[in-house]
């Protein structure tokens, strides 16, 4: 072992020395790459293609208004979904071979676990642009890292206020989440807080089918059995279609209350199939009818031209890419001014990042300073039909403001979601009716 | 009826038959006499087109070195393998009519063919409802050639048949042989045994095969 | 006379209805080559599979130096002293013969290397030796497939003789074998097991190579011994004349 | 490892590796991430050998991502539970594990062959997949657990250099495990497990127990998978379940017949075909990387079957035929 | 409680296992004929799946009744299309050579097919389940169950052990796949043309595979990756009956499917455990499958 370990140390020394030479004058380049992972194939490319088709028009367009800071931006796309190696040796290729300025990743959580690290390892700045798991950033301090949306913890917070403040009589819950991270951590999450907020609430039924499962009858008539008084998901995609259609078609939604965690992004798709009455979150502050936007003529120009682009209107991996490219505009634009209008260094824009606030399709984001997490309000509401859409709207729309439904900086979710009480529902939420 | 004209035969890279020519006229009974691996059932697997081999094989003056192997049987070839090889999830008659089945004979050409089969051999009969596989070694002989005989008009080709026959049942064998030969003057027959002396009584043409090579002796009666 | 080597008592055995053995007694002395004739499909090959382990019996027990081997694998039979050659030869068909005559050595001696070369071991002079007795010596580099018939059915009987075995059981040791070398193969074999005092049961229908070769002679038919003793006075028997070698 | 290429040309074959070593250390200082690419290609490569060991007893192990993700996860329990390590440590630890299972599963999965064999490998390697991903509390589950970057020998690498120490180690590794495997291959024990393949009835007439030779490869077998595993759970700095599910399983096999599964050499060229076409299809054509991939090996198996040598036995079939 | 468990459970298992069955007895035919497993097999399954949805899209508009025709339609359409193209000219030049390569071939058609698919159809989940809907549901024990689910789908799986055992048992082209499967050579001695079998063989088992998916396909979404989980299932089931087995076949599904379906009543968190589970200690106790027979080698 040592004595083969000899050669490769000299050769390490000359690889860095080749390629680790920092350059100090910076001129402006020509362009801004941008490295984004996003699902091109598996089940996740629900979120994954139209992400992508969002980050093409996004650059376009800041394109065609000059770029960032007078670049234009160039985009490079790597598929989550062809497995962990291709997705790692990829992603170095990127940043070290075609030297990205920065990238986006991921959607699934567990690609920002594998990617997140080599992005501190590699020094560039990632946005992680959709991945909800919390404790990525609160296990430790990250430089390089930053979330450009919301994390699991609001995102379930919102959703389980908006239960209690409109159904606040319930005793049974049962759950029915994918088997990996997300429909986990998602279910510590929403039970943590509920076992705070409302302890007398009693778990009949906790069924974690695998992920992709084809067919949910037997939970489904489990759950007929147990008839508890609501049933949360936080299923998406495929499964949440097959669940929801098969649920409905047995009568299962109209039996109880039916919470659809991030079922927004399921709505288009599910059209008929989506009874009302069901209560579903967005992942964020985000809607393509979103009460305190849809006025505004940029909005429904986006909107407008997205559908015109892809035949559906925007979901919130969508909004989610549109946060990214926002927040590295900002960025820029921060780090631009703070180095008196000459071309920052890759550095420069990171120390930039940090704490910086950005426009989004709903309130702004922040960029919170202490641990690189984003601050980003909810909405909530609930399944309506609508006239002029083929499909259910949401109505008693709730929006959260991103501050107190969010784990303070330096904590950690769970510990403190365990510190709620039964009063934090009482909090006072704006309440939209759709088309008002 | 059956001709060999420079046959060679290799497999996996060995040379199992060597320039073989022999010819057996119609009414002739052959007998393929040779060792364990001299290439008898090579050379029956080679008339049948289960090798790959050049030189030309002909039946009834036409070449069938190029014919596909499941359309041989239907030129008039019935061809008995070593070990039976019943076909286990049917019953005896079943398997007998197979190839009638197969090869779309009409139902009068089937039942003349089985009462044929019948015929030559009458303990089929009794079998014919027993299930394949539960027949005993000398009575799936019996099977083997009477499905041999639903299309073996012009060639009948029988391997190692005697093999593992006890004396009285050999004895039967030959007999239904024998009238087969009675009922069928102008069928050819060509045997394949590894004891010279067994059919020394009964074939008219042996052929002596040696590393693959034969050599084709007409018996005096020829 | 001194005592049997092996020893098989009753034996029974049945294939599907067939009944291949119905109450066996056989004994094979120290010393002798015992030759066993009956017709095709008698059984003779199931005593070799069942004197090897490969075969269980319904009844009987076969012993070997007085040990009970009636349900012991072929393995530990093999090394207890009973090698076996083939009616059909069972080589490694993908490796070189001297390959194969190695590995025959490295299993008698017990070698479990996974480190040292198998052509690097001592054995290599006595295997090529063996198989210059046999007469197939040329062919040591070749790989096994690449033989002949007859070249294989001796490559076989080889491997059987590298473990230097106590009983040597052959099923046709030389049908495949061109009947002009018969003799000559079973001259060096026969010397040859005279030479190792290695006792032999050879399976045989040639009644030449009987007479000439075998001490004893039992005959086996319909699943039993009918009879066994020196082979003049056997093959002299007609009633075994009509049953083995006529029809 | 044809007797052959041993005797014969050995002296070149040596130049090619060595070649192939000297490339593959130098390339990646011209190509950053080229260095991540070649230690998986060679990681990978060291566990194909382990998959070629028991395709050369003729058996096609359908579950040996199984050990694969065995080694990782013990190197990545190790980091959860114990904190960060050193490589050499994980190294042991992953090879460890793997051989260890090996054993034991080993034991029962031997006295099988063929189809047997292989099914009875997937069905073990999905028992252990389905806990990976449903033991959630203590695997993570489908996310996998990620692995701290180690100490090599005890010295602390910054990232950018890392990848370098660790693609020598890598490559070490390689070269020493090919030698070994060729050893153990041309060692009686060698022959004996290719004797399994071609006779196993003689085998056992010469006194050798075919399960126990084949315990032994298997047992070798899982150890290079283990120690393969551990490698790439370090260079990618993860392990998760999708290391053991069937598809990485049939991977191996695939890239072990693709190499051609007689030679050493092989596993490493399957591993390096097999990695770039995957490497730059998903780059280039993100759409259609898996399409290409089929497209290729179907190919290969095709119109080069010389690419196949050794295991190719055409008899086999009409042996069967015949039977 | 214990008794309404016991039947929701056999009731959710009977379903779920007809379904399974139709995808394993198809894989376990094309092994028993051709001796290949075939692991593009859960890609035609996927396939029927989506062709079915494609169809059934199509002709709803029309009447919702031809759904059902169409369901048929499109697995035999994939069946004699994909599995016959899949049969005739990848599989048939490897025939002869080593066991492992057909194998692989059918792993490379897996991942092309899995490709195509999304090329084909998208990523966006698709679902047609007019056939579902126009089926009353049928309550037991205060449930609500569909009957396409609980009656059609069990019902289809009947018939299909039913039929395939008169097709093989009563007819001649059945008859001749019997007589290939036991002894290819001594059926071509009998003038039996066994590469045709083989082909029909591969479009009857590549058949069933897209049945299943065509008749899953109103129950559940279809999206990429589908097929991948199917052929492990279908492995599983078809191994542990015994390669070959169609009654077995049948049985182990059930037997699968009811053990899954009492596992997610009772221990939910061993659902995906249970089939692999089985099979294990059927394979470790049974090498040749629960109804499997064993053969001896001549030496």
């Amino acid at each position: 072992m040592k004595g083969a370990l000899r050669p490769a140390l000299g050769a390490a020394a000359l690889a860095l020395a080749l390629t680790a030479a920092p350059a100090f004058a910076q001129d402006k380049p020509a362009q801004i790459k941008i490295g984004i992972t996003t699902f091109l194939s598996g089940p996740a490319s629900v979120f994954g293609v139209p992400g992508k088709a969002a980050a093409e028009m996004i650059a376009e367009d800041i394109n065609k208004k000059g770029g960032i800071g007078g670049v234009p931006v160039a985009l490079t796309f790597v598929d989550e979904g062809a497995g962990g190696e291709a997705l790692v040796s990829n992603y170095r290729r990127m940043v070290q071979d075609e030297k990205v300025d920065a990238t986006f990743a991921a959607i699934s959580s567990g690609s920002c676990t594998q990617l997140v690290p080599i992005a501190e390892d590699l020094k560039v700045m990632n946005f992680m642009w959709d991945c909800g798991a919390a404790s990525i950033l609160e296990a430790r301090k990250h430089r390089y890292n930053f979330r450009t949306q919301a994390n699991a913890t609001p995102e379930m917070l919102a959703v389980l206020v908006y239960l209690l403040k409109t159904k606040p009589d319930f005793k049974t819950i049962a759950v029915v989440n994918q088997d990996y991270a997300w429909g986990r951590e998602s279910w510590e999450i929403f039970s943590t807080a509920l076992k705070a907020m409302k302890p007398d609430v009693k778990v009949v039924a906790e069924l974690f089918p695998k992920f992709g499962a084809p067919d949910f009858s037997t939970e489904i008539s489990r759950l007929m059995a147990l008839k508890p008084d609501v049933v949360l998901t936080t299923s998406w995609g495929g499964d949440l279609d097959t669940l929801v259609r098969q649920a409905g078609q047995r009568g299962l939604l109209q039996q109880t209350t039916f919470v659809l965690g991030i079922g927004e992004s399921s709505m288009q798709r599910l059209g008929a199939d989506l009874p009302e009455g069901l209560i579903v979150g967005a992942r964020g502050d985000h809607w393509f009818l979103h009460p305190e936007r849809k006025n505004d003529a940029a909005f429904k120009a986006f909107n407008d031209a997205f559908k015109a682009k892809t035949g559906a209107w925007p979901i919130y991996p969508v909004y989610h890419m549109y946060q990214a490219f926002s927040a590295l505009q900002a960025s820029y634009d921060k780090a631009i001014k703070a180095n008196g209008g000459k071309w920052p260094t890759r550095e420069q824009v990171i120390d930039a990042a940090g704490g910086t606030e950005f426009q989004t399709w709903g309130r702004p984001v922040t960029l919170r300073a202490d641990d690189n997490q984003g601050l980003e309000a909810q909405i909530v509401g609930v399944t309506k039909s609508a006239p002029g859409y083929d499909f259910k709207v949401l109505d008693n729309m709730m929006v959260f403001d991103a501050k107190p439904i969010t784990t303070p900086g330096g904590q950690k979710s769970i510990e403190w979601l365990k510190t709620l009480t039964p009063d934090f529902a009482k909090m006072n939420v704006p309440t939209f009716k759709h088309g008002q | 009826m059956l001709e060999f004209d420079q046959v060679n035969v290799s497999m996996a890279g060995v040379q199992v038959l060597r320039r073989v020519s022999f010819r057996l006229a119609p009414g002739a009974t052959g007998a393929l006499i040779g060792h364990n691996g001299a290439g008898k059932t090579t050379t029956v697997r080679t008339i049948m087109g289960f090798t790959e081999a050049t030189g030309d094989v002909r039946l009834a003056g036409e070449s069938i070195a190029k014919t596909p192997a499941h359309l041989r049987p239907g030129l008039g070839v019935g061809y008995a393998p070593e070990d039976r090889r019943l076909f286990s999830a049917f019953t005896v008659e079943e398997n007998v009519l197979l190839p009638a089945r197969v090869g779309r004979l009409s139902a009068a050409e089937t039942k003349r063919r089985l009462d044929r089969a019948y015929d030559v051999m009458p303990e089929l009969k009794e079998l014919a409802a027993r299930p394949a596989g539960s027949v005993s070694g000398g009575q799936g002989k019996m099977v083997a050639l009477g499905r041999a005989l639903m299309l073996g008009t012009k060639l009948v080709i029988l391997d190692e048949p005697f093999q593992g026959l006890a004396p009285v049942l050999a004895q039967r064998y030959a007999d239904a042989l024998k009238r087969l030969r009675a009922h069928d003057p102008d069928i050819t027959l060509l045997i394949t045994e590894s004891n010279p002396k067994l059919l020394a009584a009964f074939a008219d043409t042996t052929l002596t095969i040696e590393r693959g090579e034969i050599e084709q002796h007409a018996a005096a009666a020829a | 006379m001194s005592a049997p080597l092996l020893q098989a008592r009753g034996l029974e055995i049945r294939f599907g209805g067939v009944v291949a053995a119905d109450g066996v007694d056989l004994d094979v002395i120290e010393g002798e080559n015992l030759a066993i004739i009956g017709p095709n499909g008698a059984g003779k090959t199931t005593f070799l599979n069942i004197s090897t382990g490969y075969l269980k019996p319904l009844a009987g027990t076969v012993t070997f130096l007085g040990q009970d081997i009636t349900r012991l694998p072929p393995r530990a039979i093999t090394r207890l002293g009973i090698a076996r050659a083939f009616q059909i030869p069972q080589l490694f068909l993908e490796q070189t013969v001297m390959e194969n005559m190695m590995i025959a050595a490295a299993a008698r001696s017990g070698e479990t290397s996974g480190w040292r070369r198998l052509l690097d071991r001592p054995e290599r002079e006595e295997m090529l030796r063996l198989l210059d007795s046999v007469g197939v010596a040329a062919f040591a580099e070749r790989r096994a497939h690449e033989l002949p018939e007859g070249q294989r059915k001796l490559v076989d009987i080889a491997l059987a003789l590298a473990l230097k075995p106590r009983l040597l059981l052959m099923d046709e040791p030389t049908s495949g074998v061109a009947s002009s070398e018969k003799m000559g193969v079973m001259d060096i074999l026969v010397a040859a097991l005279a030479r190792e005092k290695v006792s032999s049961v050879f399976v045989e229908h040639d009644m030449d190579m009987v007479e000439r070769y075998a001490h004893r002679v039992a005959v086996w038919s319909s699943g039993r011994i009918q009879t066994v003793g020196p082979p003049a006075q056997v093959l002299g028997d007609p009633e075994v004349r009509q049953r083995v070698i006529g029809i | 490892m044809q007797a052959p290429a041993q005797t014969s040309g050995s002296g070149l074959r040596l130049a090619i590796v060595l070649g192939l070593v000297a490339l593959a250390a130098i390339v990646p200082i011209l190509l950053p991430s080229w260095a991540t690419l070649i230690t998986l290609v060679a990681a990978k490569g060291v566990v194909v050998l382990g998959v070629i060991i028991l395709l050369q007893a003729g058996q096609v192990s359908f579950g040996h991502a199984m050990y694969f993700a065995v080694g990782a996860y013990a190197v990545a329990f190790w980091g959860r539970h114990m904190g960060p390590g050193d490589l050499i440590l994980y190294l042991l630890l992953g090879s460890a594990a793997a051989t260890l299972f090996g054993a034991v599963i080993g034991l029962f999965v031997v006295r099988y062959r063929e189809i047997f064999f292989g099914m009875l490998n997937l069905a073990f390697s999905m028992v252990l997949w389905s806990l990976l991903e449903k033991l959630y509390h203590y695997t993570n589950g489908a996310d996998g657990i990620r692995v701290v970057r180690p100490t090599i020998a005890g010295i602390a690498f910054q990232p950018e250099t890392f990848q370098y120490a660790l693609l020598y180690v890598t490559l070490v590794i390689a070269v020493v495990a090919s030698y070994v495997a060729q050893r153990y291959l041309d060692s009686p024990l060698g022959h004996m497990l290719r004797a399994i393949k071609s006779n196993e009835t003689r085998l056992e007439y010469l006194g050798v127990s075919a399960r126990r030779v084949l315990l032994i490869g298997y047992v070798l077998s899982a150890f290079l998978c283990g120690l393969g595993g551990a490698l790439v759970a370090v260079a990618q700095q993860i392990a998760t379940p999708e290391f053991g599910y069937w598809t990485k399983s049939g991977e191996f096999v695939f890239i072990a017949i693709l190499g051609g599964s007689s030679s050493a050499l092989g596993a490493f060229a399957g591993s390096a075909v097999f990695e770039i076409v995957r490497f730059y299809a998903a780059a280039k054509l993100a759409n259609t990387w898996q399409l290409i991939l089929g497209v290729v090996l179907i190919a290969i198996i095709m119109f080069a079957p010389n690419g196949l040598v050794g295991i190719l036995n055409r008899n086999r079939r009409n042996a069967e035929a015949r039977r | 409680m214990d008794s309404t468990i016991f039947i929701l459970a056999l009731l959710d298992g009977v379903s779920y296992a007809a379904l399974v069955f139709l995808v394993s007895v198809g894989l376990s035919l094309i092994f028993s004929v051709l001796r290949i497993v075939n692991v593009a097999h859960g890609s035609l399954y996927a396939y029927g799946a989506y062709v079915a949805a494609t169809l059934s899209l199509a002709v709803a508009p029309i009447s919702p009744w031809l759904t059902f025709p169409a369901l048929l339609v499109a697995s035999v359409a994939v069946g004699v299309v994909v599995g016959g193209v899949m049969e005739r000219f990848l599989l048939r030049p490897v025939y002869g050579r080593e066991d492992v390569l057909q194998l692989l071939i059918t792993f490379a058609v897996f991942m092309i097919m899995d490709n195509l698919q999304r090329l084909i159809w998208g990523v966006q989940p698709i679902f047609a389940s007019t056939p579902l809907k126009l089926l009353p549901n049928v309550s037991v024990l205060g449930v609500s169950y569909t009957s396409y689910q609980v009656i059609l789908l069990p019902a289809v799986a009947l018939l299909t052990v039913l039929g395939l055992r008169y097709f093989l048992r009563h007819t001649l082209a059945g008859a001749v796949i019997l007589a290939v499967t036991e002894d290819r050579e001594a059926a071509t001695a009998i003038g039996v043309d066994a590469r045709r079998v083989f082909l029909v063989t591969f479009m009857i088992g590549a058949s069933l595979a897209a049945l299943g998916g065509a008749l899953a396909s109103p129950t559940t979404s279809l999206v990429p990756g589908m097929g991948a989980d199917m052929i492990v299932l279908s492995f599983a089931v078809a191994a542990t009956a015994g390669l070959g087995q169609i009654e077995g076949a049948a049985v182990t599904a059930l037997m699968i499917g009811i053990a899954r379906a009492f596992v997610i009543y009772l221990q939910p968190e061993f659902e995906v455990l249970v089939p692999y589970l089985i099979m294990v200690l059927v394979l470790l106790i049974r090498p040749m499958g629960l109804f499997g027979v064993d053969k001896v080698r001549k030496i």
